[in-house]
């Protein structure tokens, strides 16, 4: 699990970069990013999501996503993402899914 | 008009989309929703006018205008980068293909394009100028 | 440094201390107070900019400039007003006076004065800058 | 009794001042101000305020103020304007005062 808050772009999109790429070192295979906390998403941090999926599914792993924000949902929509990524209403959700 | 004048480093973005949201909010009768459209998309066009600076290491500097007209807003934001050609910018596999997951950029264009109205790019080798307009109702007060 | 660029109307002024506050925050180790009399300073100094603008129906600008040093933080504010005398600025009487009553202006200055380290007046015929620092802790990260 | 909120500015002083006025004209001669709402008070709110006073006195009135937050009482006290104005804690002590 891990909970992701305030803005994530350019400049901070880094740190969940650095963040997946620990989670997945440490050999944790199912990560649910939470991102209910999350005031404002952009590509950037698109990116790294998109990323840190890719490194997941590479070892057998798998990512799923908590949001209910129609703000973050939307920038998910509108490039195809939803297709990509699997999100969910809650945590509980995520994990049970 | 209003004008911004950053660094061209990521830490700026934020005060650039604070400009943004604290701007349309004041001045205009524009929904919540599309105050957050706009704000993205501008934050989008000023991360790529900060990219295209981020081989040189001179003082570079990336502007950002605030003007309105009577039913829109135009948010202006210009760098000094090399400048880039929008036709050869490379297209993604469709999201079903598990290819898709190779592309961890280029969504920025195609989230401007929808996020707003209109958009213009002007570019040369000299600098770039994004355009963003967004339809709003008149001026407040 | 970061440069702000607005009209010279009251209405820009809440803009202006957003700026101020926002990069504070964000960029250096100050606290909270210290951050509300830099905003405060800051304020007053670009209502006078304004007020220097008042009498002009031209397409007048003020400039508001946020650099950095090492121990400091120094916000210039810049107009192309007619400029003042700063030792001809009215005395008022003391408060304890009932004559006291009779101003209700020329609190900006002493305000100013009293909320920043540092203040700077450069003023001519064709302009004033107001320079206010505000000492602090080292940049942040 | 006048609530005051959010910021007072040179933008929006303008407006304190003619509620001020309206209030006298009105034939008011004791105004409660509460600033407990504001945000953000510069020297042209101070002036307002210092008008309304004058106003208020030459009228046989009195105004008195209400604050209990630190950076509005500081500008007051920076101005000296604390040994012009009653500033009370509360609505109910500025009544009764
Ligand atoms: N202002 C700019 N100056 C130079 N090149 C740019 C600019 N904006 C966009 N580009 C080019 O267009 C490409 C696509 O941009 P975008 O869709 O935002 O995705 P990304 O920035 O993630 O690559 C960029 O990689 C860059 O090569
Ligand atoms: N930037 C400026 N340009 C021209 N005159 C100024 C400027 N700043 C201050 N002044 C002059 O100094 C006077 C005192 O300013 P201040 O103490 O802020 O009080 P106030 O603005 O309420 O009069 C102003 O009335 C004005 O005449």
């Amino acid at each position: 699990m891990l909970a992701v808050k305030g803005e994530v772009d350019v400049y901070t999109a880094p740190r969940l970069r650095e963040r997946l790429v620990e989670l997945v070192t440490e050999g944790k295979r199912k990560i649910v990013v939470d991102l209910e906390g999350v005031d404002f998403l952009d590509s950037t941090g698109l990116g790294v999501l998109v990323g840190g999926l890719k490194r997941l599914r590479s070892n057998d792993g798998e990512m799923t996503l908590v949001s209910t924000q129609s703000r973050i949902l939307k920038v998910f929509e509108i490039t195809g993402l939803t297709k990509v990524f699997s999100i969910h209403d809650s945590v509980e959700a995520a994990t049970a899914g | 008009m209003v004008e911004l004048e950053i660094p061209a480093e990521p830490e700026f973005v934020s005060l650039v989309r604070l400009f943004v949201s604290s701007l349309a909010t004041t001045r205009r009768e524009i929904a919540d929703d599309r105050i957050d459209d706009l704000k993205l998309a501008v934050s989008e066009a000023c991360t790529n006018a900060i990219d295209a600076h981020s081989d040189s290491d001179t003082d570079d500097r990336v502007v950002v205008t605030w003007a309105e007209g009577d039913d829109r807003l135009e948010v202006a934001v210009n760098d000094s980068g090399p400048g880039f050609d929008l036709a050869t910018l490379p297209q993604h596999p469709p999201v079903t293909d598990p290819e898709r997951l190779n592309f961890e950029r280029g969504l920025g264009i195609p989230l401007i394009r929808s996020l707003v109205d209109e958009v213009d790019f002007k570019t040369s080798g000299s600098g770039t100028t994004v355009t963003l307009v967004m339809y709003c109702g008149p001026a407040e007060g």
